[in-house]
């Protein structure tokens, strides 16, 4: 590997807590300057948090913070911007009403005469960078209604335009293809031999071997280790992630499989997803894999009825569920929890109770009433069930960690005693412990005849968890591949090569 | 997910100028603004040929034209002004007390003194509105009671009279320069330099990202307060200006001047394309919605129309144009996925 | 604003002191606020209590709660200018129940809503003399259009109707192509005014019964092509007149002094609330400089005729 | 099915139901300290203004109060979604002018009446078939039906009036209960008040409707029919408007184009200052209902001083920014304590208090 400079940036045991959820125990980072720099761990490690300390988005409530050997404490992402770090934010977040390159220069628009923007020279730089990356997207275009894709492109561009001395990019690949990671990779490696210093941020370990210099590790909000990549492997890595074998992350206990409960045939969106045609049995767990952006939380929610579908059917235990329409998927025995807990799983600003009856209420009223009491009454046996940790049922959800939040969210719907659960992203950002407590659960509702659609970006989750493997790419399922032959390799190459069989 | 979903456009800038005018929402108000007039005018040809009718025609909208600009700049942040209406009270009252208890002070001192408090009242929604995290809707509803009160309170039952005010300053309020009235040319030349700013400086442009995506422009590292805060201003500053000139036209202000306005100047942003919720439109857009609005009022009855139907006239203006929006969005989008399908 | 140097009484009526709350149509309007000039000079002349207060737009409703307001205050009596001669009568009748006497001036209320209506002016002399006015200045023929306050302003409607009548009787060639109404309002009179200009380009007058009115169409006027072609007259006052009157826009333009009709109907509430008279025709009473006046028909007090202001005379005057 | 059957059997926890004791919960809350507002200034007027102790007073102030106070129930609603509605007094406006034009052509009241709350049911209807159907921003529709509206009222009946009503009707719009000093008024208001108080606070549909404010999008993946919950509470807006428009004309007896112009600004203000987040998600009726008194005790009151409306509109403005500045100061607060910051905008910050707020302060 190569000789690496000096020390661009240090963080030592910085802490971060929002409320009672501890993001950030005491995070740890050293990047010399000329490096790439991989940081990993499992969701809800702390990543994005350090992440975002370091631009200053947020401030640590505790730790060193160096850069180039100086301690600093940045107020505002401006301040870090103007101190030469670029960031790359896990999601992207552009202006969707500007063009392309407004989005790429806003505030740092190239000047011309009389301080006016020199549009020319402007979109000449934006055709410049989108050269560099080899990707041609016109940069007068709106950037609204971008694909993921691109979007987390032109968040690359923005951040190499800035031309700084730190770059980070958290999870920059998630939505890339292979063509565009290479290209990526290329250009990141010309910024390391012009000296600069990268921290790169990806749950895909072969990229991060094949990029990186060292390789830092973190868990629960703690740092674990670093090593040069050279002298460590993915085994070590994963090992260090998860803190124990990978195998009893997964308890899974084996179901007796029944009678289709979800047949779902030739349903159809455009510019989301494609002729999918799937089944789910009872007592069995389907697992939809992929990456990020391939399209499954789509199919899910076409599925249960938030989004639209144009065509193709959706048929519960017999019964045809009507398109665009939740609340009949619910009637018929349909549960869903969502990727996105804060936006979509909850309503993070109500009380616990509020949350676990609000699917149920409907039930809970007498005479069309209902009151807190009775939410409470049934609230309290599912959130005891699922050993929800918060001092009092008229808590704020959003005061409570991930894990919490999730529990509260699968309450809900147990509560409504569904024929098929969906579950988007089970356990994103949710610590170890609880991660587990989940998995034993869902493997349990299994085991009770419930049929599960699981959608996870986590290989090990998907491998563990899963009686059979639907693997999703770019809105078509590739590949149904059986618990016994789903590996990693397998799973992987129909997510990432169209050219897989079904 | 493929590497390209877009080709870059091989249009020329002449094309695309040309494409862009023609698809513009601000040429379609145009063009439903000159059919009006065309309909006026056959009806009765001095509607437009008699020179006082071409004077009214320019001079009629120049006041809500001002109003129509600043609203549409805080509408782009993602904000509303519904103070406007006061503050146009305030200081066209102002300008008369002005005249009455300090004669012979330079017209051009009352005009910075009147446009100076505007901006002053601007600061005080800015500040409110920014710092305190309180949606401008809100606040500028109080403020909107208060100024309003603070006039009425002021002014009580004495009004200004034209004989209170200058005749040099009155004249302004009618005065034509190459046929173009004096009020028109300063709204026009403040619309320019407006748009201007709007559209060729950093600071236009982050209005503009702010409005699109708060938390985004927040996340990027924009001074969101000091922007939204400084739309408030400029939007004050033009009401002020507005009153001054309210004060030069009407020659006569009691204290309910400009009450209900704030209303056709949001409409008028409204109709000329600027989208409530931020991001988009633009000053000119805008400004022609304001002469629009002002033009059918005076219209309608000549078109046989009782004048008194024209607020129902606005009202399907107004609908009709955010329908319009919608519609093309929703176009727009199905664009888009079909070109991502295709890749 | 409404000049609160009343405490609002509420002690009924002890002869000692007579409290008197001014209720115009709408607050700023330079005509009301001469009349309540009048009315708070003869309050204080006889050692009453003087309130004024009013709404900010001339509408019934808007003039409701404050009739309301005097009624609980128990004022010893309400001076009030109708914004509707039926809807607000309602609440005038409680405000009596309450004790109040109402005294309708400038425009009336159905006569059994109220115990006393001062007339500024008889229709006909109202009527008659703008007409007279127009005529003289138009040389008897043409276009003429009338620009009124409120469409249901009482008042304004009696005289606009007697005036055709006036002049289809005795003026042939002088036709009368629209009414428009500027609601009282500067800004809609002004705006008014333009458009009537547009829609009759040859037209030759006009005649607004209304001080706001004439006001704003004679200053619309004064800076038009039309000036000198079209003329403008009604009924104004001097203050806002002047300068038109100088400029040459307006010839002539008549008015009672509405100082004087304040001050008559602050005398006549007085003497309601004294007992010197009921309202029953034939009653007499005293008030104070403007000497003695006896109640006519209906219990109406007439104040006297019009008075006709030109450029000789204008600078005699100061409303 | 241990798990989805019996909870209650394997349950291996159990949870207090509050955080807080009732009383902290009653009575730290935005809706309580208006109330005590109106208390204090209620019973000082009695005290210090002279005659606001007469019979009249509260039977004015009801008459007078009477269509604010029965706007604000839906609005209430409504704001609490996070939606607005600024076309109600054009409604108001045009029920009022449909109930004069009707009873010209010989209608009875009765029939004009009923007329005028179909259309006004219609105009909600349309309102919210924009809004919550075709997904337009309720603001920029509502200005829109602001102007149509009242164009309509304006445009029907010109500046005309209509002002011969039968006395029969005129008198029951101000009749007394008894001879008590409550106007018979208030009986169709309570009726309305206690629906509304048990739609919003005691049926699913309630619960929705601060779902929907609090997060539209959770709300939607729970089952909550977010387009129909906003839909009606915009038609349910219209009727009661119309309603309100009946009452307004009779109380006056003069049907005008221009009635009631600019109320809605006096109802949103009355809603918000009763302590309802404009952002959506949080408010509570008894709050509302008090913040429309309120306003109407300390004009009154003011008015018996013989200060004019001025004065009450500044006092009415200053009231409305100082409330929801607090709000957001307490916010600021909060933030500061727990340190929740989410990505910039303000809706998650002011979210937090206001969440925690309304979750603990909910009349029981
Ligand atoms: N704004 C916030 N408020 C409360 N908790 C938060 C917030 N942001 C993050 N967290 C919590 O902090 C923990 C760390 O989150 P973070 O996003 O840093 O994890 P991560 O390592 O980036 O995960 P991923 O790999 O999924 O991106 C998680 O438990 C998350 O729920
Ligand atoms: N903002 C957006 N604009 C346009 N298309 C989008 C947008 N976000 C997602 N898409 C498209 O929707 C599809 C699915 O995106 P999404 O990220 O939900 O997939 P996913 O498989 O659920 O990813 P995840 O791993 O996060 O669950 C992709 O085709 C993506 O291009
Ligand atoms: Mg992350
Ligand atoms: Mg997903």
């Amino acid at each position: 590997m190569n000789t690496s400079g000096p020390v661009a940036l240090q963080l030592e045991q910085v802490r971060k807590s929002f409320g009672p959820v501890v993001a950030l125990r005491s995070g740890s980072l050293t990047v010399h300057s000329g490096s790439i720099h991989a940081l990993v761990g499992e969701n809800g490690a702390g990543k994005s948090t350090l992440v975002k300390i370091i631009a200053g988005l947020y401030q640590r409530d505790g730790g060193e913070f160096l850069l180039h050997g100086k301690s600093v404490d940045f107020s505002s992402t401006a301040a870090s911007k103007d101190a030469g770090i670029a960031v790359i934010y896990q999601e992207p977040t552009l202006f969707p009403d500007l063009s392309v390159t407004e989005n790429l220069f806003m505030g740092r628009q190239p000047l011309g005469a009389g301080r006016r923007i020199d549009r020319k020279a402007m979109h000449a730089e934006a055709r410049s960078l989108f050269k560099r990356l080899g990707v041609n997207l016109d940069p007068r275009r709106l950037a609204e209604g971008l694909s993921i894709a691109d979007q987390q492109i032109i968040e690359i561009a923005k951040a190499i335009s800035l031309d700084a001395s730190v770059l980070i990019m958290d999870e920059p690949t998630a939505a890339l293809s292979g063509v565009e990671v290479d290209r990526l990779f290329a250009v990141a490696r010309s910024l390391r031999d012009e000296g600069r210093a990268l921290v790169f941020i990806s749950h895909r370990f072969e990229e991060v071997f094949a990029l990186c210099d060292m390789v830092t590790v973190m868990r629960d909000g703690e740092y674990i280790s670093t090593d040069p990549i050279a002298e460590t492997t993915s085994a070590q890595i994963v090992a260090k992630m998860v803190g124990r074998e990978v195998s009893d992350l997964f308890p899974k206990t084996p179901a007796s499989i029944g009678a289709p409960v979800l047949q779902v045939s030739n349903l159809e969106r455009a510019g989301v997803f494609h002729d999918v045609s799937f089944e789910v049995r009872s007592g069995e767990i389907v697992a939809l894999a992929g990456l990020v952006g391939a399209g499954r939380s789509e199919i899910a929610r076409a599925v249960f009825g938030v989004d639209p579908y144009d065509s193709g059917t959706v048929v519960l235990g017999g019964t045809k569920v009507p398109a665009r329409n939740p609340r009949a998927a619910i009637r018929l025995g349909m549960g869903f929890v969502p990727e996105d807990r804060r936006q979509q799983g909850l309503v993070v600003d109500a009380s616990v109770a509020h949350n676990v009856a609000a699917v149920i209420r409907g039930k809970l009223a007498k005479l069309g009433l209902i009151t807190r009491a009775a939410e409470n009454r049934a609230a309290g046996p599912w959130s005891g069930r699922l050993e929800v940790k918060t001092n009092a049922l008229s808590m704020n959800a959003a005061t409570m960690s991930g894990g919490n939040q999730q529990k509260v969210v699968i309450a809900k719907w147990l509560a409504t005693d569904p024929k098929l659960l969906i579950i988007d992203e089970p356990t994103r950002g949710i610590d170890v412990g609880t991660k587990s407590e989940v998995h034993r659960l869902i493997s349990e509702l299994a085991g009770q005849g419930m049929a599960i659609l699981m959608i996870s970006s986590e290989l090990p989750e998907v491998l563990g968890m899963a009686d059979r493997v639907l693997v999703v790419n770019e809105g078509r399922i590739t590949a149904d591949i059986d618990r016994a032959d789903a590996t990693p390799e397998s799973v992987m190459t129909a997510a990432t090569n169209a050219g897989a069989s079904a | 997910m493929t590497d390209t979903l877009v080709a870059p456009s091989r249009k020329s800038s002449a094309q695309r100028f040309v494409s862009t005018l023609l698809t513009s929402r601000e040429s379609a108000i145009a063009l439903v603004l000159v059919l009006v007039v065309l309909a006026a005018t056959t009806q009765r040809k001095t509607f437009l040929f008699s020179s006082d009718s071409w004077r009214d025609l320019l001079l009629a909208p120049s006041i809500l034209l001002l109003l129509a600009v600043g609203q549409a700049v805080v509408i782009i942040t993602r904000n509303v002004d519904l103070s406007v209406g006061s503050t146009l009270a305030l200081t066209a009252y102002l300008t008369g007390r002005l005249f009455v208890d300090n004669p012979g002070i330079p017209v051009i001192l009352v005009f910075a003194i009147g446009i100076a408090v505007g901006a002053l009242l601007g600061l005080i929604n800015g500040l409110l509105v920014a710092l305190g995290k309180v949606p401008a809707l809100v606040i500028t509803l109080g403020t909107l009671y208060i100024y309003r009160g603070v006039v009425l309170e002021w002014a009580g039952s004495n009004r200004i009279n034209a004989s209170d005010m200058p005749s040099g300053f009155l004249s302004l309020g009618t005065r034509s320069f190459l046929t173009i009235p004096v009020l028109t040319i300063i709204a026009v030349a403040v619309l320019v330099a407006v748009g201007y700013y709007l559209r060729t400086t950093r600071g236009g442009r982050e209005l503009y990202a702010i409005g699109s995506d708060p938390d985004a422009a927040h996340l990027y590292g924009l001074n969101v307060r000091r922007r939204v805060a400084g739309a408030f201003v400029l939007c004050g500053a033009l009401a002020g200006l507005a009153g001054v000139l309210f004060a030069a036209r009407y020659g006569t202000v009691a204290s309910n001047a400009g009450t209900g306005i704030e209303l056709q100047a949001v409409g008028a942003a409204v109709i000329g394309g600027v989208a409530i919720f931020g991001g988009s439109g633009s000053v000119w857009g805008a400004a022609i919605g304001a002469w629009l609005l002002i033009t059918i009022n005076r219209a309608l009855p000549i078109i046989g129309v009782q004048d008194f139907w024209q607020q129902a006239v606005v009202g399907v203006l107004i609908i009709g144009a955010i329908v319009l929006d919608r519609l093309l969005a929703v176009r727009r989008s199905r664009k888009l996925i079909e070109a991502r399908d295709a890749s | 604003g409404g000049g609160s140097d009343s405490d609002g009484g509420g002690s009924g009526s002890d002869g000692k002191s007579v409290s008197v709350t001014f209720l115009p149509k709408n607050l700023g309007n330079p005509y009301f606020d001469t009349s309540d000039k009048g009315g708070k000079a003869a309050v204080k002349e006889f050692g009453g209590k003087f309130a004024e207060v009013g709404p900010q737009e001339a509408s019934p409703d808007a003039q409701v709660p404050f009739i309301n307001t005097a009624a609980q205050q128990g004022v010893n009596a309400l001076v009030v200018s109708a914004n509707d001669p039926k809807a607000i009568g309602d609440a005038l009748d409680e405000a009596r129940e309450a004790g109040t006497k109402v005294v309708t001036f400038d425009s009336d209320v159905e006569p059994q809503f109220r115990d006393l209506f001062i007339n500024q002016a008889s229709a006909e002399g109202i009527a008659k003399v703008q007409v007279k006015m127009i005529a003289e200045q138009i040389g008897d023929k043409g276009q003429v259009a009338i620009l009124s306050a409120a469409a249901n302003a009482t008042n304004q409607n009696t005289w606009i109707d007697l005036m055709k009548k006036d002049l289809a009787a005795n003026h042939p060639d002088i036709e009368v192509v629209d009414t428009v109404y500027g609601n009282d309002d500067d800004q809609t009179s002004f705006d008014k005014t333009s458009a009537l200009l547009q829609k009759y380009p040859n037209l030759k007058g006009i005649i607004s019964p209304t001080t706001v009115g004439v006001a704003a169409a004679a200053r619309y006027v004064s800076d038009s092509d039309f000036k000198g072609k079209v003329k403008v007259t009604g009924l104004g006052t001097p203050n806002q007149m002047r300068e038109y009157v100088k400029n040459g826009t307006v010839d002539a333009f008549a008015l009672w002094n509405p100082e004087d009709l304040g001050y008559l109907a602050a005398f006549a509430a007085k003497a309601l609330v004294d007992g010197d008279i009921t309202g029953k025709e034939g009653d007499k009473f005293t008030a104070g400089k403007l000497g003695d006046y006896t109640v006519g028909k209906d219990a109406t007090v007439l104040l006297g005729d019009p008075f006709e202001f030109n450029k000789d005379n204008i600078g005699d005057f100061d409303f | 099915m241990t798990i989805t059957t019996d909870p209650a059997t394997t349950a291996t926890r159990t949870y207090a139901s509050y955080a807080k004791p009732l009383w902290q919960r009653v009575i730290a809350t935005r809706e309580f300290a208006v109330i005590a507002l109106l208390l204090i200034v209620f019973f000082y007027s009695r005290s210090e203004v002279p005659a606001f102790d007469g019979p009249l007073t509260v039977y004015y102030l009801l008459l007078d109060l009477a269509p604010i106070l029965l706007i604000a129930l839906p609005m209430t609603l409504i704001i609490i979604t996070g939606e607005i509605d600024l076309s109600v007094a054009s409604t108001v406006g045009l029920s009022s002018v449909l109930v004069g034009d009707l009873h010209q052509h010989g209608w009875s009241i009765p029939s004009a009446a009923i007329a005028a709350i179909v259309v006004g049911i219609l105009c909600g209807a349309f309102n919210g078939f924009l809004v919550a159907y075709v997904g337009l921003p309720s603001l920029a529709v509502t200005i829109g039906t602001l102007a149509l509206y009242r164009g309509l009222a304006v445009g029907i009946l010109g500046t005309t009036a209509v002002t011969d009503f039968p006395e029969k009707w005129t008198d029951l719009a101000k009749e007394r209960i008894g001879d008590s000093s409550y106007p018979v008024i208030i009986i169709p208001f309570l009726v309305l008040a206690i629906f509304f108080v048990l739609l919003l606070h005691f049926t699913s549909f309630g619960r929705g409707v601060f779902d929907i404010g609090l997060n539209d999008e959770a709300a939607h993946f729970s089952g909550v029919n977010v387009a129909r919950t906003k839909f009606l509470l915009f038609v349910m807006a219209g009727a009661v408007s119309a309603f309100a428009g009946v009452y307004f004309t009779l109380r006056f007896g003069s049907a005008r184009g221009d009635n009631a112009t600019g109320m809605e600004l006096r109802v949103i203000a009355a809603v918000l200052l009763g302590g309802v987040s404009i952002f959506g998600g949080r408010g509570a009726l008894h709050g509302v209902i008090a913040g429309v008194l309120l306003i109407g005790v300390i004009s009154s009151a003011l008015r018996l001083e013989d200060v004019t409306d001025n004065i009450i509109n500044i006092i009415i403005g200053l009231l409305l920014v100082i409330s929801v500045m607090s709000t957001s100061f307490l916010s600021v607060v909060t933030r500061a304590t727990t340190g929740i910051k989410k990505r910039g905008g303000s809706r998650p910050d002011e979210r937090q208090q206001l969440a925690s707020a309304h979750t603990e302060g909910k009349n029981e």
